[in-house]
């Protein structure tokens, strides 16, 4: 196998994005999917809404708009810029908000739908049994709910592993920098490089099936849990 | 230094030929983002960071130029696109456009003709032989770019379609497949042209390499690789 | 009495108002049939229903008014829940430890080892709890509580599974754990024999409301509450311990100036040291097992005879029965006997009997 | 007999290994200790663990062999779970309508507005189950395994949290069903009293193996077994009644040619109809409330005297008590007295004494 | 407004195409996850990795491999236009495969979920009241997932709607036919005539707004359930 440097590269690139908007998602996420699993708020049903839009428009498109949003004449690229730290297009930081906002839903209902059964009568017996709120969340909700995380988490890292209408909108493909692999593979196909696409393609997938693989055995091996 | 450079899709493989040569030439490196124009258009006007921009049509260095955000001299055509008619199936009649008639003709591979200069040419082309009328009901299958056209061809599901020259010719200038080319004034000029954005640090280094691909040798490449001028 | 509270919960078809003041020591009974308000009172007393208008104080500690709210987690209290609740995710011993590593170490008044091994765990506690019998996972439940040593334990049901051995085995451990550690028990049962093994103090609950309340003696013979008047109805007394062992395996009893005999096992099953003489032994006697003669009948299996004065018959009990409330010294007897055999004792109040009760019929 | 079954379980810590004839009528009595089996056997029963090598059948009917099994869904079978387990997504009233209206309405036996009354579940049935409380969720799930008019009912402590009162509600209609539509009921319980008033059978598991079984009385009186020797012992015995109202709310009957009188309310309890005049009866009677005399006493409130055989005197029970196995014409009676007192009584196998029994402890 | 009639066509086949696609995964998908859910087997972390795969790779590319499948010349395609049904490329049907497959995630990882928590003891009791394993499935596993299955419905829903990649290449973007709203919204965008491909994204985005606020306000009146 002789990948590019520029492969490489972007293989790299695009492990980093995977992990760090999975990860950034996961965390951001458990709260607001608290909220919503809990809430008795009116406003829940607009949220919930909200949460699934982002699938809704084409990745170009949505990587469009973020593009006018967070470009240097955008309302957010453009106060950035003028607060000296800058606009978020091109860089590697707009590819993160961009893949976090386009697995937004991925990440959000998962995690919803493990809390909304991970709660009642256990959490009030960890309360009498002197856990604090946030330790009940860590000792009682989150390994409960371990399989939703496990959900939004796969969700969350293949599909930024592959997603690249938007990546490539709001990056523009600039290599060593925002190009990923995905967009590589795309560059291969178009320059009709056939061989270097497959080549490619086949890491992508076999690395992710690897890890993909991993993941769902390391699973296995917990416990298999029911609230009874 | 490296040389930042936005380049339509159907240049990306001529480019990287160019792209060594160019090194070697200058001591450059260039750092290539290929994709559609209609993008590279949109971002740049959003605050890419690219020094130079290698078009697939006139349309957009122009809107560029005309809203300053590329310089009115540095504009030129860098290469003229070839159309061409092309199945891998031998036994199909292309010449002349035969096989547009055909009542066999089940799909027909064409770049969106709204978004690309191909597409509209091979509108063209269709309309000349009266054949448009019938293809377009349901008979042309629409690609984003010359590649995915390409691809419908190659696997099968289109069996012939508008392409252009540089992705069928052979690197020793052998036509790949059953080709048919027609009269290049029966459409309107494929014309891709260059410009050098204004935001760019390195104005001198852009302007620099479009000169460049204006010398023999480029231009040697450029046409080998199935463009004109 | 430092266990001050006043609540008010209101559900759609059920109203809980309850303002009460309970001893901070011994068992406290609850009582109540079902869908009375029994679970729902311990609940506002864990702070696991956030009411408005309630209040609670514990020891002189407000854990709830107008403008306070100590959260459940930071009460001191243990709670067995009805149903035993287990973490599924984790293995008993984890259960266990769950509160156990969350109070500090200085803290821990009751051991491990200690609960793991009086209530039989030892061989359950590297399984789950979908691993369990449902009495084994309601002794997990038990101890959970008990290892987060609380300064007030609030047990819901917490034997409703369990065999009669496995009582026995634990009872006793709660009695001793009310009196060395000065823990207070609310208990809620079903079981009047435990209650009246147990409890010291009784709340009778009934549809949300307090129906009575007070020491469990008094509650037990009032004959305007269902307890007197049921089969279940006995007799709390109390009496000093003057001689451990009387042979036979039996021990003497002083009460109000009469002799009586127990066994000896009745005496302190469970306790760590045995009691010693002359201290205050509390006696059950259940009524249906006094027996009334009006002379001492000789060449019977009948071990003790009390000189008692009858003070009044209720009468309307059922058809075939009679309630004989007695007066022994400065205590009160009860014995329940057939209506014929009261017509052929001819028992009218003020008249005085003996009240025959088998040796094995007391219990302390 | 044609309940047959035979099966073997084997987990971690724990094998089953049972094979049991049982009766397919009245009520089997499933006893032993927490983590015995009884819910593994009852699961077995239910069809809920496929295991090979098992078999079972029922009247006539195999369930369960080498080369079948019915499915649980196709076994004509009713199972109040240990714990209620109400679909919580249902209300009440769908709760209970779930196995009811599965089933074909030529083959309802029982009815709905029977049940919901008997159980008193009128006011819940719009609410969710965790709008109940815990007896009241217990006794939706009693109500949803009848209403599938099962043709075998396995009951796994059904009525653990449920109050004195309640019980005395439920029990007597359960002994209506076990009578009147011939359905046999297989019971576990904790509660002796409960056992002692239901059971016509009684199998006692130990460890997952069958410790003993056969008929009730048997059991209860069998002095190698614990129950004999536990402070609930009791003998159980049959009667003739001869005279429905012998005045006070008596009745009387005939047992061994010997008069015993019994409360008319213990009599028929729930009961459709009266016992008519003839009718056996059974009545249990508990060693403890029995007083051995070796003459009449007079004046004394002990209604039923009966001349019985001394057997045998069991004396290792405990150390201050005997355990004093009688004769009474072919039937067997025992008495817990006190070591003293039998010493006092000089007692001896072959001697003949008085049986004192307080009417009111009687139960049929 | 005036959209254009390719427009109005072109969501009419979205609308078409993502119930059809929602509905065919959440059928299909419900026995693979109930297996998924229960199984003992080893096989079954494999098969939980390769259900994933599809979002790894890049639309366009995963779409070019799946065209390659179900043209004429591929091993799928050529196999049912050898028995006269036809290939599948360029099709509706064909839309409709690559759409499923590529939802596939969204569907089978949180019905899996759902399926792993409603089961348990409410199925034993379902069974000693005469429900058999059908009527179980349908009367208390159903209703207990009924948030995995809006989750699953909702995000393979709304992918279906953006997703453009994929659907043109085994598509063949031809109007009235496989045209989808998303491809229109990103020509619209390539072309420059931005205030069509803003009136087009308005309607989708307002549209599937509107459907999401239903649909989760009816799961609102729901009562909420976990198996206590
Ligand atoms: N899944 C399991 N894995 C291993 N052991 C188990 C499992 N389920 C039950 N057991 C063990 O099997 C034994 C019998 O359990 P079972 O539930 O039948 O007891 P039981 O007689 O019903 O007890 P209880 O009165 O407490 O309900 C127990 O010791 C229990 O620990
Ligand atoms: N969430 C609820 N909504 C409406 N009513 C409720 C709710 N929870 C409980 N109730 C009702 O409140 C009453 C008291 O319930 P509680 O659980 O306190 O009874 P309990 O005395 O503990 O009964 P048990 O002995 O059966 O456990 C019951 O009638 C019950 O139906
Ligand atoms: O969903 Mo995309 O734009 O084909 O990556
Ligand atoms: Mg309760
Ligand atoms: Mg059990």
């Amino acid at each position: 196998m002789d990948l590019s440097s520029a492969d490489v590269m972007a293989l790299w690139i695009t492990l980093k994005l995977a992990l760090i908007s999975t990860l950034a998602l996961l965390l951001l996420c458990a709260p607001l999917a608290w909220w919503l699993a809990h809430t008795a708020c009116r406003a829940k049903v607009l949220v919930e809404a909200l949460v699934a839009l982002p699938l809704v428009l084409p990745p170009t498109v949505m990587g469009f708009y973020l593009l006018v949003l967070l470009g240097p004449r955008g309302v957010v690229g453009g106060f950035l810029e003028s607060v000296g730290i800058g606009h978020l297009a091109f860089s590697f930081t707009g590819l993160v908000i961009g893949s976090m906002l386009f697995s937004l839903p991925f990440v959000v209902q998962p995690l919803q739908n493990a809390f909304a059964t991970a709660g009642g009568r256990v959490l009030e017996v960890a309360a009498t049994l002197k856990a604090s709120p946030f330790d009940r969340f860590v000792s009682i909700v989150l390994p409960l709910s371990r399989r939703g995380f496990l959900t939004a988490a796969v969700l969350s890292f293949a599909h930024s592993l592959g997603e690249f209408g938007m990546i490539l909108m709001i990056g523009g493909n600039i290599p060593g920098r925002t190009q990923v692999a995905s967009i590589a593979i795309y560059d291969h196909v178009e320059a009709m490089d056939y061989a270097a696409a497959h080549q490619l393609s086949i890491i992508l997938v076999g690395a992710s099936f690897i890890l993909l693989l991993l993941v769902f055995a390391l699973n296995r091996r917990f416990k298999v849990v029911s609230v009874v | 230094s490296e040389l930042r450079v936005a380049v339509a899709a159907n240049f990306l493989g001529t480019l990287n030929q160019l792209a060594p040569l160019y090194e070697a030439h200058s001591g450059q490196t260039l750092l290539i983002s290929s994709g559609s124009t209609g993008r590279h258009y949109a971002q740049i006007r959003n605050g890419a960071p690219f020094d130079v921009f290698l078009s697939a049509d006139v349309e957009r260095p122009q809107l560029l130029v005309d809203e300053g955000l590329a310089l009115a001299d540095s504009r030129f055509t860098y290469a003229r696109g070839v159309l061409v008619l092309w199945s891998d199936q031998q036994d199909l009649p292309l010449q002349g456009g035969e096989f547009l008639h055909s009542e066999s003709l089940q799909h027909l591979a064409l770049v969106n003709p709204r978004t690309a200069p191909y597409g509209a040419a091979g509108v063209e082309v269709m309309q000349q032989l009266g054949a448009y009328e019938r293809l377009q009901a349901g008979h042309i299958a629409q690609a984003e770019n010359l590649t995915q056209a390409m691809q419908y061809i190659t696997s099968g599901t289109a069996q012939a379609g508008f392409l252009a020259l540089s992705q069928v010719i052979e690197t020793d200038g052998s036509i790949r497949g059953n080709t048919w080319l027609p009269d290049v004034d029966s459409y309107a000029s494929l014309e891709q042209q260059a410009v050098v954005l204004s935001a760019s640090p390195q104005l001198e280094a852009g302007q620099a390499f479009l000169y460049w691909l204006k010398s023999d040798q480029a231009r040697a490449v450029i046409e080998a690789a199935g463009y004109g001028f | 009495m430092s266990l001050a509270m006043s609540f008010q919960v209101n559900r759609a078809e059920f109203q809980l108002q309850v303002s009460l003041e309970l001893p901070d020591q011994g068992v406290t009974a609850l009582f109540g049939r079902s869908g009375s308000g029994k679970t729902t009172l311990l609940r506002c007393i864990a702070g696991l229903e956030q009411l408005p208008g309630g209040s609670l104080s514990f020891q002189g500690q407000v854990w709830q008014s107008a403008d306070e709210f100590v959260p459940v987690h930071l009460r001191p209290i243990g709670y067995v829940f009805q149903e035993a609740s287990l973490f599924p995710h984790l293995t008993i011993e984890q259960n266990l430890h769950y509160g156990f590593k969350r109070i500090r170490a200085a803290e821990r008044r009751i051991g491990f080892d200690e609960v793991v091994e009086l209530l039989s765990l030892q061989d359950y506690l590297t399984r789950y709890p979908d691993q369990l019998s449902g009495g084994q996972r309601q002794r997990v439940s038990i101890g959970r509580a008990l290892l987060t040593s609380p300064r007030l334990l609030l047990m819901d049901e917490p034997m409703a599974s369990l065999d009669a051995t496995s009582k026995q085995e634990i009872l006793p451990y709660l009695e001793r754990l009310t009196e060395e550690l000065q823990l207070p028990i609310i208990y809620v049962s079903h079981a009047v024999d435990e209650v009246m093994r147990l409890a010291d103090y009784m709340v009778l609950l009934d549809q949300g409301q307090v129906q009575a309340q007070g020491p469990l003696q008094a509650l037990l013979t009032d004959h305007q509450l269902p307890f007197a008047r049921s089969e279940q109805a006995a007799s709390l007394l109390k009496a000093q311990l003057v001689d451990t062992d009387a042979g036979d395996g039996l021990a003497g009893l002083q009460l109000e100036q009469q002799p009586l005999l127990i066994s000896q096992t009745h005496l302190s099953p469970g306790r760590l040291s045995p009691i010693t003489l002359g201290a205050t032994v509390k006696v059950t006697i259940m009524a249906r097992d006094v027996v009334l003669a009006r002379q001492l009948p000789e060449a019977i299996s009948l071990l003790n005879a009390l000189l008692v004065r009858v003070v009044a018959l209720d009468t309307d009990l059922d058809k075939s029965q009679v309630l004989v409330h007695l007066q022994l010294g400065e205590q009160a007897l009860m014995a329940r006997i057939s209506k014929r055999s009261a017509g052929l004792l001819q028992l009218q109040p003020g008249q005085q009997v003996y009240a025959l009760i088998k040796g094995v019929a007391v219990n302390s």
